[in-house]
């Protein structure tokens, strides 16, 4: 985001977030690499009905093909076009195979590419150069995708444009109030999309006091100053995960495969259980204890390290 | 005798010696040990094994989705315990307590000796050409090692919409080589041309004039359910370099898309033991998620 | 580095590990950026009387000067050539105004192009643009600082090339025996100059298990398989300082000041400090106790996050 | 009345009513509360002061080396708790429980609400047009605000080696405005053109044509000993905007290397208040650092 913020908690609600900061026609980043992937948040934009969005995800994943479902989505930016271990994604695959029931648009980059793109993007720099694709059609395919000489004389290497999303959400394990916020395991490319975009949504699984964030500030990878709104959503990756919270619901991920295949039943599932449930804690409890206990995971301590006081 | 017997414990005899040609001998008893599996050929048991065995001697691994998730599980137990695994998600060294469900399972970060930003995985570890080995899967890998993981058909509106590139197009550039496994061995797995190049071999990269030229060799190794085929010169082809248990080299050659040239010394592949089997069934997928 | 290293402990000495890496000639990275500069190693090499290194350094600091008094280098590659806060490093100055007591070559950029140059290496890529430099002088005194036009058509930006040193060596707060590093605080530029160079020395101040660094893992910056040689060397930074060990010798930075204007003391200091002690060890206790408690700090702990475990 | 009697417990009274005028009134007397010191213009007391006043309805400060230490934590406790320090070390939001001494002290970094990588400080705060105000040093201030922090004289063989750039050049193309305090005001230290730029102002940028222009809008404020000079058109030249007590308009203008022009509402610069010079000489500079 650019600009100043205003100090003090950001503290709102995932239904105001979303009917403040998404709007019809946006381009929207859900970044999130297979882990504190923000379901919670992209479920909430399929409950206030948006339309017409430019979706940008590196990995669209299952929440991209419930989104295409439920249709808010046409356009999508993005490097692998399927689930991470579980097969297609059907509905993407009904979009661009058969134009059924509408045509996809698609912007295609390999991960790295992509993720050069937000580098670009929350760097502001024209472009970003990477060694990928000599060789390869995916320039040809994507004439986004361009070539520029080594003024020192190595010949030419290809270059990715900024992407520099309307908005960007992702999830965290921890944020405090203004927005400093904290994840561990796989970043992702959650930092250069929000540093990229012009408001951040940021979803936590816990707001906790300043104090724990300032304990440890190697640990902010978005400080606050790149976030506009904070939202506490325990089990907001839900079916995929938070390490040291939650496990990932493969079971979930198996079970999506034959409903995506049948659009009826993918429309069905979005209607009952996005549609059907007023936020994510109804969703939670329609997806019930025994489900969510089975996906806890046992602790597993980082350690504490010291960052020293000087002695007055 | 049993893998039981000669592990009792259940545990993968690590480093077992001379497991690359098939055979073992007890150390006591200087007799051949090994019971050896019958699964197929096209199994994902056969092929994960004979995956994990192209890793001896190489050091550091990035590992895709899929068959080289389990091939790479396998070698950790039963080649070298020293891979090092690399994942596109970030994870570096990584020490699974059970096998990972794709490439940003939890189980590969908890334990990991690091957890890189991808900018430091595509970047530092992997441009920077610290990859010995790349993993991939594929539809499609052509006559000169070219690999096609986008679209069957025209990219304007394709038969078949395939995941893309992925970290494919990244890989192939940066790591030293490329084996691929693929699950088919027919014109359309292997055609003489790509449909369309997501990860091209260095000869098709030559063919851009004026470009910096990536470091990788390609690919150099394919695994099918049919044999290996393998490209040992930089800007040559692929050539079929071993077949498996009961498939003729006519059988490999005749359901290639192009007229698949034969290696002199063409071997017969080595059969799974009948402890891989067993830790890949028993230990490793026991879910059966990529052994189907 | 490029290339597999061997498994297993790399743990030696500090004087095993410049005897075998730093040779006379060679271009050597010392990187911190005000925060666990690589003192302990820097005063080895001048204890192995090494000469006619290319020092690439953002902030030479102190550390440099030192080295360029000892006589060990003949060109610096840096980005700030005083004292952090301390004002003037006087050797350097003596070298590049009045050739005394031989000219020093410098390379000269901004830190970030500096930076820019380390990733660039670490990334093998031929270029990295900046948005530096537009309208300074600093291209023309440095012809390695180009300019390349972008294929989107914004206009011309400035680029850095890769900087490849042949050996890096930073000082982190652990390591386990095989490299894997970890550090906190200030990170500077360390993990692109360790990615960067074709070898790289770690020192720290304590070597420990595999188990604690595997327990946090996101806080390692640099891993094993670019890491040659590990060093366990307590008090390794000082007179800088490492974030929750010990505090900078804020005092010796004011000494330095008189010290380095007088070339003659400049040398007795290198006499008596350097050459008058056998090892780092030997330097902390000619050093003395008390002066190292005034330097201790209090315990700040990060406190412990949870990365979790599958259950069985 | 003395600064302790205003603030009896020896805190700073944060966010005083019109400090920027220099007096303030107690909301509960009405009546004018705030003692104003004596110390000279040249002082570094005097110029952290004045400084600090130029953070007013500023949010995030890029702070270097010197006296902006002591102008951004005079800040922090009189101006605007919320101003939000931000160091080209990486770190941000620092909460530091004592002075400072360098940009990358452990106190900075002891508490701070990140510690980001230089790669994300330079990269997304600064490029991504994060920072409102870069506070800078300088040897050399322009007419037009161009900086010299390289060398004085020929650079091939110069009579006094500078620090240099440090982040000074990435600085100024990427924060909004620029504030340079300089410790001379004479010729040498504003000069019609500076010996080197290190540091350059938009108008000079825009010379390099075909270059994508820097979002910054320069140097918009020079602090000396003798005055307050400032830039309010990008493309403009520096004009004196205030000059401080006890100084004259013409002894500013005769000093400057230029015919610097002079606004037609210069003001005299308001005394910094006892309570500011208290709080630098007793809370924030103890051992007298900076205020040498």
């Amino acid at each position: 985001m650019t600009g100043s913020k205003v100090t003090g908690s950001k503290v709102t609600t995932l239904r105001e977030a979303v009917a403040e900061h998404v709007r019809d026609g946006m381009t929207v980043a859900l970044e999130g690499f297979g882990h504190l992937i923000p379901f919670a948040a992209g479920h909430e934009i399929i409950r206030q009905r948006r339309r017409d969005l430019t979706v940008c995800r590196m990995t669209p994943d299952i929440l991209t093909d419930q989104l295409l479902v439920a249709g808010c989505v046409s356009r999508l930016v993005a490097s692998f076009f399927a689930s991470g271990s579980a097969g297609s994604l059907h509905e993407i695959r009904r979009r661009v195979e058969r134009h059924d029931p509408a045509p996809l648009e698609t912007e295609e980059y390999s991960h790295y590419g992509m993720y050069c793109r937000y580098e670009a993007g929350a760097k502001r720099l024209p472009f970003q150069p990477l060694l990928s694709y000599v060789g390869s059609d995916l320039p040809e395919l994507n004439p986004r995708i361009r070539a520029v000489e080594s003024p020192y004389g190595e010949g030419k290497v290809y270059v990715v444009p900024p992407l520099n999303p309307d908005l960007t959400i992702v999830h965290a394990q921890r944020a405090d109030p203004e927005g400093n916020t904290q994840l561990w395991g796989i970043t992702g490319a959650q930092a250069p999309a929000a540093y990229a975009a012009s408001a951040v949504i940021v979803t936590v699984e816990e707001v906790v006091e300043p104090e724990v964030v300032r304990a440890d500030p190697n640990r902010t990878l978005i400080p606050a100053h790149a976030v506009d709104v904070v939202v506490e959503v325990p089990g907001g990756s839900h079916p995929s995960y938070a390490q040291g919270c939650y496990d990932r619901d493969s079971a979930f991920y198996r079970e999506w495969t034959p409903i995506s295949r049948d659009r009826e039943a993918a429309l069905a599932w979005i209607d009952e259980w996005i549609h059907g449930t007023a936020d994510h804690a109804a969703y939670l409890a329609k997806l019930g204890r025994p489900r969510w206990d089975g996906l806890r995971v046992a602790p597993a301590p980082s350690g504490s390290v010291s960052y020293g006081r000087r002695k007055g | 005798m049993t893998a039981d017997a000669h592990s009792p414990d259940g545990a993968a005899p690590t480093a077992a010696p001379s497991v690359a040609d098939g055979t073992a001998t007890d150390r006591a008893t200087g007799r051949s040990t090994v019971a050896l599996s019958d699964v197929p050929p096209h199994s994902a048991e056969f092929l994960a094994t004979v995956a994990a065995r192209e890793l001896a001697g190489r050091r550091r691994v990035f590992a895709g989705v899929g068959l080289p998730t389990l091939a790479v599980d396998l070698a950790r137990r039963t080649i070298d315990p020293n891979v090092e695994l690399v994942y596109e998600s970030g994870v570096v060294g990584a020490h699974p307590e059970a096998m990972a469900e794709g490439i940003a399972d939890s189980v590969l970060v908890s334990g990991a000796e690091a957890m890189l930003s991808m900018d430091a995985l595509f970047g530092y570890v992997l441009q920077g050409g610290h990859v010995d080995v790349g993993f991939l899967g594929a539809a499609q890998v052509d006559r000169i090692g070219n690999i096609n993981t986008s679209v069957i058909g025209d990219w304007r509106r394709p038969e078949v919409r395939l995941p893309g590139s992925g970290g494919a197009s990244d890989i192939i550039a940066s790591a030293r080589e490329i084996v691929v496994v693929l699950r088919r061995h027919d014109p359309h797995a292997l055609p003489a041309e790509v449909d369309f190049c997501t990860s091209p071999s260095p000869a098709r990269a030559r063919r851009q004039e004026g470009f910096h030229q990536p470091a990788g060799a390609g690919v150099t190794t394919v695994i099918t359910p049919l044999g290996i085929l393998r490209r040992p010169d930089r800007y040559g082809e692929l050539e079929l370099a071993a077949v498996h248990p009961g498939v003729t080299v006519a059988e490999a050659t005749g359901n290639a898309g192009w007229d698949l040239r034969v290696r002199a010394d063409v071997a017969e592949t080595p059969r799974p033991r009948t402890e891989d089997v067993r830790l890949l069934r028993e230990e490793i997928d026991t879910v059966r998620l990529y052994l189907r």
